[in-house]
């Protein structure tokens, strides 16, 4: 949904999903490549959907192919069920959305026996998306979903209320995210991944903080937050009254603060944030993301993620470059 | 369930009264598959601004041409979907500019639905089903007329709005229901007042009689016939609205306030609803995400 | 162009601008007030224009009656000319604008010959934005435009480089915050309002600081740190690479801010960011500002801000309330 | 400078082939005012995705009933604005959805333009004028062209295109001017390649001639067109484009790098603009804005 180039004429917005399959080119023809490693682990393709907005991925198998996506990253696990906020929980915006889910979900238990043994057996792979209000927990989270099989990596949420320390953020206290990074990354039998705030002030040294403390990779960017009121009866849109602002309108800032962190780090940087169509995600593998996640489109627009697959291939086919070629690519000047 | 999302066709945007408009759509792959309570995602297309798709009961469906949905409603003819609405914000604005030949991506059918399994005894165990619609809340309540009439059931509809502009969709009940109770506020139609005055008048008058009550309507509306239905004892069905950002279930934004603890206090109203027995529901404005129309 | 209330309805978005004159309603009838004062200066009302975004007033002065607005705030003066940064210096977003303009304007000295004495004429009151790279430069140029008369207040824009310390932005660094609204303080001749940045973890720290600082009034937020790239060149939108993101699609983020920064200090807070029309003007308001400005706005709609004049008076009349009774009272649930 | 900034009505959106419209507004304060070389800013009403205005060249201004703007362009029976523009991304494709009837912003006229007191000399002292556009750049040459046609001045245009879908508007030009000399780079039409290399071979062929050129289109085309004025020493006048935010000089969002330094090294192509003479311009990619076309 951003400006169009001749990338999105030849794939224009529509609401219908599963574009014609792709061809494989004839012998001889230069033939992209677009799986991606990321600390070992292999994906078939950079293109995933992102934490809170895709379910537990069976919602979405009616609507478009699972197995043609990269990863399937899930509603945010803690170790015990969670039942969330109070609504109204969510607003339209300008552009954008803003939620306050309260982390509702099934907790890691029922994950693993209800959830888990459906993405199994996707070629898309399963990325947890974890979450607890205390270090303790968040380790106790990971040692639960340590017994779970086929799990390709988990991606640490830390930018949530911790109540141990009264109302800050995990994600925006350099301390606490190295604390808890470095106890999740021991902890955990798969791969950490940690999903980093928007909200501060240096994102690169968040990035660092968390490299540094064991990260395999980093996630980016989780939700702004913002607000919305309504003049008449003067109350917040929101129950919760502050909320996280997601959709195209906040991707200048994830694409900016993703360009920062890939250049801030050495581990790969997954972008997410606004990714609407093919474009916006050429544009944050660009700025150096090696995957990018689809989030808020997914409500609006099931078939994103596959048109966003579909998209890349014929934009690496027509430039004659590789995926790999494409990450980070982006030329500044002499600046 | 069959659901699918796909970029469909206006057929016709039927400008009514009060800003209500009667949205055709041409969904040969989803109107087939409608069942009655189940509602559609609208999304108009091209635009970020108005982001989110738009949940709309789905009021009625019918076979090419227009021809009414018979008896066979599964037969593979049915291929018009229509919305009933009316404009209160952006979407719904958005949504009365669409013209005959306009696309819009239709996500459809949605929602568990008044379940054969589920309403169809109760029905039997009552003399009347009472439908209590209120404004724009009578597009939930058409399918599932329809599809009691063609079992025989006697039915009546009590139905209020604000003006008789509200009273929309009254010609579509007539060949369905015995009877029809109109209530205005300012008394243009019907009786003067809140339509729940006439509903209770009946259901004092008859307290010998088994009812089932189907409501959809505003949620002070809502409040009060589920009242009337917990003191007279009758069983009450209730289709809700909160706002939605996915409409399959994933989002949790419209989940609301049920009977229940921990993480079973919650339900989805496009999952677990959009319609509920009254009795599960917790009514209370702060918890329950109701509110949103008052 | 938010959600659309009662309020809405009545002033439809159009291109049209100066609606109807307000009349004076009958006597015994509830008289809404919307003048407001800040540290002692008093504006007709609470709507004013951005820095950046109207350039010096008289450039609309065809398009719209400048004398309805509460204030004009005018492109960021430095103590000397500056010539800005290369093109292309904007580009579109969802629902918003990346700009990075580098701050071209035509110096204090200029201001005061050339485009001040058009200002001081009007009912509308001049703010000058000030704006330098050095604490010692933020000085002079106040020193500089203290010669002027007629000058309402100063607005600090503490949200750019400092090349000084190494591309550190000072209204991002707490230190820099207050060493350089200190000084400015001190120099003012005028009342001295600080223009907050939203690039930061924790707007009610900074609030915080401006406040004990010396800081008359603080108005927020400025733009945030965004960007964009051209995907079939793989270069940036903005030949600064990143640039500032502005309109309706930030305004959850500023909103949230607003109200964040108006619970924390005793100061007037004035709002800014993405104000669109009444119903966005009046969020604000009721979030805790007492003044808002009309940035990007103006640009593609120049009727905006006199459209907010009316619509606030509509909506008090409606009311019944007077608009200081309408300043920061949201009701919140009991948290 | 009278501008306005109003509602206006569509009164056609004629589409042409290539992606082109010819935009025909109602605009009876607008229309009069308009000097050759100004443009417009063209508002989407009622969305904010696609938020900032639209600058496009007043391509032609007519009287009320599609009457050609006769040599009386003052008097106050024009009430006509004409757009002719090209599909090239999501802004102008919303104006391509324009039907009769609807309605867009327009703020109007804008920009320096032509000033008779500043091309006018320079037109006296030439032999012919040469008009030279590259694409939709053809807009902005229609109006100049017709007020020289007015003063009986000797035009030719040079008119080229990728294919001769682009070559919009020739129809517009024949009566104003004495040769139209095409090209497109695949050769369906007029020369194949570049309408420089035409444009080269007069220059050659009439170097004891002067020449006053005027020049819109791609930066690359107009670079080359500059190159040649220089060479073949004419005065050369070039209509800008760039990016624009406001179009009334506020935003600064516009500048483009020209001669001169410090405080003097921008200049707004809205306000300055957007007609400069091709020798104030620095001719660079880089610093000079230019290339957003390209
Ligand atoms: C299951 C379901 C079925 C529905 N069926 C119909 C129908 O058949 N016909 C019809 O006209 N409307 C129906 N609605 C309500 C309809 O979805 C809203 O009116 C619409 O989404 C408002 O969008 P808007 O952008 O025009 O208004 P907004 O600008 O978003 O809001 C305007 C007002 O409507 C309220 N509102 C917003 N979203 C909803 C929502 N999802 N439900 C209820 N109120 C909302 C807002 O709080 C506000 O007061 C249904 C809602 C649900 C959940
Ligand atoms: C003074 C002036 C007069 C113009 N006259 C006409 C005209 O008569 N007819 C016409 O069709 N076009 C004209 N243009 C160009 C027109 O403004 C752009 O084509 C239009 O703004 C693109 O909007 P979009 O949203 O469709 O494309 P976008 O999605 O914004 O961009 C598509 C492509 O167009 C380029 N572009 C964007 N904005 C501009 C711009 N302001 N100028 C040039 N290129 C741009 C982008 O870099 C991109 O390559 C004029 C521009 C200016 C500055
Ligand atoms: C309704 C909703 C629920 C979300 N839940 C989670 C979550 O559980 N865990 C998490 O890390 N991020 C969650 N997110 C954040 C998204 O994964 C994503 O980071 C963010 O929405 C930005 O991407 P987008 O603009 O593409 O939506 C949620 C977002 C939304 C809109
Ligand atoms: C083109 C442009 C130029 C700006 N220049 C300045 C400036 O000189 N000084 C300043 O403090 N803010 C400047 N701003 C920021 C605005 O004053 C305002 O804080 C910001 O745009 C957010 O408000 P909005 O969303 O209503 O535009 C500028 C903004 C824009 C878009
Ligand atoms: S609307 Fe998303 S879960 Fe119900
Ligand atoms: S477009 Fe804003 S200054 Fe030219």
């Amino acid at each position: 949904m951003t400006n169009k180039s001749q990338l999105e004429k030849q794939a224009p917005d529509s609401g219908t999903v599963n574009g014609p399959a792709v061809t494989t080119p004839p012998a001889g023809e230069f033939i992209p490549q677009y799986e991606i490693e990321i600390a070992g682990v292999k994906f078939q393709n950079p293109v995933w959907t992102a934490s809170g907005t895709f379910g537990y991925g069976r919602e979405y198998s009616q609507l478009i192919d699972l197995n043609q996506l990269g990863a399937i990253c899930v509603k945010g696990i803690s170790p015990e069920p969670m039942d969330g906020n109070p609504p109204p929980r969510i607003y339209e915006t300008d552009s954008g959305m803003l939620n306050a889910i309260g982390l509702q979900n099934v907790g890691a238990k029922r994950f693993l026996n209800e959830k888990l043994p459906f993405l199994r057996k996707l070629k898309a792979r399963t990325v947890v998306n974890v979450f607890a209000y205390s270090t303790e927990d968040y380790v106790r989270c990971i040692e639960m979903l340590n017994e779970g099989e086929g799990i390709a990596a988990y991606e640490l949420n830390i930018s949530c209320p911790n109540t141990r320390c009264g109302g800050i953020v995990y994600g925006s206290d350099p301390k606490l995210t190295e604390e808890v990074v470095a106890a999740a990354k021991k902890a955990a039998r798969y791969p950490l991944f940690v999903k980093l705030s928007p909200n501060v002030t240096d994102i690169a040294l968040f990035a660092r903080i968390a490299e540094g403390a064991g990260a395999d990779a980093l996630s980016l960017v989780n939700t702004f937050v913002g607000m919305a009121i309504d003049v008449e009866t003067r109350t917040p849109r929101i129950s919760n009254v502050t909320a996280g602002l997601s959709g195209p309108g906040i991707k200048p800032v994830a694409l900016r603060m993703v360009y920062q962190a890939a250049r801030a780090v050495k581990i790969p940087v997954i972008g997410i944030g606004g990714i609407a169509g093919p474009e916006d995600a050429l544009e944050f593998i660009i700025a150096g993301a090696r995957a990018v996640q689809v989030g808020t489109a997914n409500f609006y627009d099931p078939g994103t993620s596959i048109r966003i697959v579909k998209g890349i291939r014929d934009y690496c086919q027509r430039k004659q470059l590789h995926l790999a070629d494409l990450v980070g690519s982006l030329k500044t000047p002499g600046k | 369930m069959a659901m699918f999302d796909e970029t469909v066709s206006v057929i016709e945007n039927r400008p009514l009264p009060g800003g209500h408009f009667l949205l055709s759509l041409d969904a040969p792959r989803q109107a087939p598959n409608v069942r009655p309570g189940q509602f559609a995602m609208v999304r108009a297309l091209g635009r970020s601004d108005v982001l989110l798709r738009r949940p709309m009961s789905i009021f009625d469906v019918q076979a090419h041409g227009g021809g009414r949905a018979g008896s066979n409603r599964k037969e593979s003819a049915l291929r018009i979907l229509q919305l009933l609405f009316k404009i209160v914000g952006r979407g719904t604005r958005v949504m009365a500019d669409l013209k005959s030949g306009d696309k819009v991506g239709l996500l459809a059918p949605l929602g568990h639905g008044f379940f054969e399994e589920e309403y169809l005894p109760r029905a039997h165990e009552s003399d009347e089903v009472l439908h209590v619609a209120g404004g724009i809340g009578i597009a939930a309540l058409l399918l599932p007329a329809k599809q009691l009439a063609e079992a025989r059931f006697k039915q009546r509809l009590f139905f209020g709005g604000r003006t008789k502009d509200d009273l929309v969709g009254i010609n579509e009940f007539k060949p369905v229901v015995s009877a029809m109770l109109l209530a205005t506020e300012n008394g243009a139609m019907g009786y003067r007042g809140y339509v729940t005055r006439p509903l209770e008048d009946y259901l004092t008058k008859h307290t010998n009689k088994k009812f089932l009550l189907m409501a959809c309507g505003p949620s002070a509306m809502l409040r009060a016939t589920v009242e009337l239905a917990k003191r007279f004892r009758h069983p009450c069905l209730v289709s809700m609205e909160n706002r939605m950002g996915c409409g399959v279930g994933v989002c949790l934004g419209c989940s609301i306030r049920v009977q229940g603890s921990g993480h079973e206090a919650y339900q989805r109203v496009c999952t677990e609803g959009p319609v509920f027995w009254s009795d599960k529901i917790v009514w209370d404005a702060e918890s329950s995400g109701l509110g949103i129309r008052d």
